[in-house]
């Protein structure tokens, strides 16, 4: 009946995860890449939901809900870092955290 | 010298630290208010009272015999701290018996409102007791102009007030019976 | 076309757009708000995945609590927009990033099998009320997902729950004002 | 192609709901009406009672009386606020600007769908409660999204671009997530007491919690911890006084809606009236028995359409008594200092709502031993 298949959310779960790799990597704004990895932890999130809901298993549904955990912890502390970063250095970006270089 | 004393606080116990019976109390208070009487009044349909030497609106009054007291000598124009009032003088006609012995009379008297402080100095150095602050107390106008009490306006709103000495007809009783002062 | 492709493909479009609109935008204010559209419509592609709880899940901790702390950093630290060009490094790692993705979404689409009709049959939910052993069913009720939670994955959820005191303990420690005493 | 049958049910829910969004902005229209009335009799005032509409006014008595009560006040207040300039100020983020009221309403007016507000009485006798979606997690559904009601604030706050609107935001997101957690857990107990083994219900779902407080006591009497600190929360969530840190008049000017006027201005307006009366609706809800009658009786009304009207009539004045406690503790308690809200948030609500959790846990524990 419906034609959106299980691959369909495998790519659009490749999708997201792409997007925010390629924030992490592009961007210079630490608050960005915390978001932007917010959003490949999503992209995760919706090809275990999948796989779930294909395979009538509940495993990965589990899994989704540990990763929501980790993710708000994750975000927590990045950003209680990055606060601490900020009062030391006042930027939150990237290439004016780099210590070796100069 | 005065000799300070740290007064030691009573520490809170346990129910008054969560501060609820405090809340309580304060609810039954506010909600036993809900029931008292109200204190506003709904103004322009309600006036308030206004007390007998309430400094209002200054205004000119005539004697109970509803004649003009005003002889127009300028004090209360000298006197007025904003320069509020413009008095031009003039004569009492020849043709008005009842006023023989006043001499003069005003010719035009404005007050200007938009000066006016109320300050009641007027109404003080009046010698005739001619001018007045009574409980008009709301002045409202569309323009300067309206704002500018003139003679007639001032006496509309004056009235007449009862007289205690009727000082002008004294002078003319005496001077009939002969008596120059 | 029926209503669940036109809402699977609008949220799709919403999520990886606004993702997209995350990583590009110049200020981080625009980019938290695109990051909430992206959120929440992963939110409905749960819900398209009848997984409501996770959908719920999904608005509450991320929307909720997680971008609502994102909008208080970036207001408490009033972050400005980013100016300044992209260095050549990063330019570079960018447009590498774009053509591996790129390769990687193009392969998926040729391997996967998208449109073969035989994987579109999803299969009806079995509504199991009472579940027991270590079999989990997908359901959508909140029972069996409570049920996994505290027979197969006991531990994982305890270990969780330690992370949560762990992070918890380590952002107070980060943002408390150091005392001089504990300096020295 | 399209089911015609799925059509018209669609039809009809999106009916329901703008009924529903009716009454609830209504609701929302006289507790303004209400507050200033009511905040007027506390104060020894009239309140407003000027407002008439023309032919209405001159019936006989009734006539007068509501002219009294300033029932036509909101109206003329909405009118007011249709008509008046919209002036967006030079300095503020358009887009943001514009946005930002429209944020603040929508979520508010969301969570209604999984309110439910009394029950319908089928003729075989099975009832069936009268709501627009009846979720399993019907009470996470509301935290999710009247937690995203912030953003609206937060949003105005920041796009205003100028400084007291931004203090507004600031100090509502952090107050914000400092009283949602207090605000779950202390629902946690409530639902665990209600859904344990043997009572048929199941999960989050609210109306399980309104059958669970049928002829036995209500939970705010089962439970009064876990609904002071509920009742707490919620203030602190709808940003009334004691704790309406956003937009507090005096350190703030006006908080994050300082540089709002006209319609924009109304729409914030009435979102925060309408989160006071969703959150009144379901404090009514889980704690003081929805629409059944009172603890430990069973409704003395019977099981048919007039039952289930009087059934949403007492809730409906459930909810209207909890929105006039909401108006009566702003005239009470003074407005706290935002390092006292902290402070209460994180060291004092937190930790109560944890023992309370842990307390219910073990006597829920306790109360379900199989008899040895």
């Amino acid at each position: 009946m419906e034609s959106v298949t299980p691959q369909h959310f495998l790519v659009l779960a490749f999708l997201l995860f792409g997007v925010g790799f390629l924030g992490v990597v592009l961007r210079r704004n630490l608050l960005l890449v915390l978001m932007s990895l917010e959003l490949m932890l999503n992209g995760v999130n919706v090809a275990l939901v999948s796989f779930s809901r294909t395979s009538l298993n509940l495993d990965g549904s589990l899994f989704v809900f540990f990763i929501m955990t980790v993710a708000a912890t994750e975000v927590a502390v990045g950003l209680a870092l990055l606060v601490a970063l900020f009062k030391k250095r006042q930027s939150v970006f990237s290439e004016d955290i780099s210590l070796l270089k100069n | 010298m005065a000799k300070t004393v740290v007064l030691q606080r009573k520490p809170l116990s346990l129910s008054e630290r969560t501060y609820l019976p405090q809340i309580v109390t304060g609810l039954k208070t506010t909600f036993s208010n809900m029931f008292k009487g109200k204190v506003t009044l709904q103004y322009p349909e309600e006036k308030p009272n206004i007390p007998k030497n309430y400094r209002g609106i200054p205004t000119l009054v005539k004697d109970p015999n509803g004649r003009e007291k005003c002889v127009s000598c300028q004090l209360c124009e000298f006197v007025c701290p904003p320069k509020a009032i413009r008095i031009t003088p003039g004569a009492v006609p020849e043709s008005e018996d009842d006023r023989e012995h006043v001499e003069k009379a005003p010719q035009e008297f404005e007050i200007n409102m938009l000066r006016c402080i109320y300050c009641g100095y007027c109404q003080e150095v009046c010698p005739e007791e001619a001018i007045y602050l009574q409980d008009e107390y709301s002045l409202s106008g569309y323009s300067r102009d309206e704002m500018i009490n003139k003679k007639e306006k001032l006496y509309e709103l004056g009235g007449t007030l009862p007289d205690q000495h009727y000082k002008w007809d004294k002078k003319k009783n005496a001077e009939d019976e002969g008596n120059d002062h | 076309m029926n209503t669940v492709d036109l809402l699977f493909y609008f949220f799709a479009t919403l999520s990886v757009g606004g993702g997209l609109l995350m990583v590009i935008s110049r200020h981080p204010v625009s980019a938290a708000m695109f990051m909430i559209i992206s959120l929440v419509s992963v939110a409905a592609l749960f819900v398209l995945l009848e997984s409501f709880f996770l959908a719920i899940l999904q608005v509450l901790v991320y929307a909720g609590a997680v971008m609502v702390l994102f909008l208080f950093i970036i207001m408490l630290l009033d972050v400005g927009p980013e100016g300044g060009k992209v260095s050549r490094v990063k330019m570079l790692s960018g447009l590498a990033s774009c053509l591996s993705v790129g390769i990687l979404v193009i392969l998926l689409l040729q391997f996967s099998g998208i449109g073969d009709a035989s994987l579109s049959n999803w299969k009806a939910i079995q509504s199991t009320e009472s579940v027991t052993g270590d079999s989990l069913v997908f359901s959508t009720s909140l029972k069996n997902f409570g049920y996994g939670l505290f027979t197969k994955y006991m531990l994982p959820l305890q270990v969780a729950g330690f992370l949560l005191l762990a992070a918890m303990v380590g952002v107070i420690v980060l943002s408390k004002k150091s005392t001089p005493d504990l300096d020295a | 192609m399209f089911d015609f049958e799925m059509l018209f049910m669609i039809g009809l829910k999106v009916l329901f709901a703008l009924l529903m969004i009716g009454a609830v902005m209504t609701m929302a229209g006289y507790s303004v009406l209400a507050e200033r009335k009511v905040s007027a009799w506390m104060q020894g005032r009239v309140g407003p009672n000027r407002t008439v509409l023309p032919l209405v006014g001159y019936v006989p008595f009734a006539g007068k009386f509501l002219k009294g009560m300033g029932m036509f006040q909101p109206l003329a207040d909405g009118l007011k606020f249709l008509f008046k300039e919209e002036i967006i100020p030079g300095h503020v983020n358009k887009f943001y600007y514009n946005l930002a009221p429209i944020v603040a309403l929508v979520p508010a007016l969301t969570t209604m769908t999984v309110l439910p507000f009394g029950e319908f009485f089928a003729d075989n006798g099975e009832s069936f409660p009268l709501m627009l979606a009846n979720l399993e997690v019907g009470i996470l559904f509301i935290l999710a999204v009247s937690s995203l009601g912030v953003y609206g604030i937060v949003l105005a706050g920041w796009s205003s671009n100028s400084k007291y609107p931004f203090l507004g935001g600031i100090r509502s997101s952090a107050q914000m997530i400092s009283y949602e957690l207090a605000m779950g857990l202390s629902l946690l107990p409530i639902f665990l007491w209600v859904s344990e083994p043997g009572t048929g219900a199941m999960g989050l779902s609210l109306v399980d919690i309104v059958d669970s407080q049928k002829q036995s006591p209500w939970l705010l009497l089962v439970q009064p911890l876990s609904a002071l600190i509920f009742l707490i929360a919620l203030f602190a969530e709808t940003n009334r006084l004691p704790f309406d840190m956003p937009e507090s008049e005096t350190d703030l000017v006006g908080g994050f809606h300082t540089e709002y006027g006209g319609f924009k201005f109304g729409i914030f307006f009435v979102a925060e009236y309408a989160h006071i009366v969703v959150g009144s609706a379901i404090f009514t809800i889980v704690f003081l028995g929805g629409w059944h009658f009172m603890p430990w009786m069973s409704d003395p009304w019977p099981a048919t359409w007039i039952g289930s009207l009087i059934g949403v009539g007492w809730f409906l004045a459930k909810t209207i008594f909890l929105i006039f406690f909401f108006i009566w503790i702003r005239w009470t308690l003074p407005r706290f200092r935002y390092d006292q809200v902290m402070n209460l948030g994180w060291t004092k609500l937190l930790p109560l709502a944890l023992i309370n959790l842990i307390f219910y846990v073990c006597l829920v524990t306790w109360l379900d031993q199989p008899p040895a």
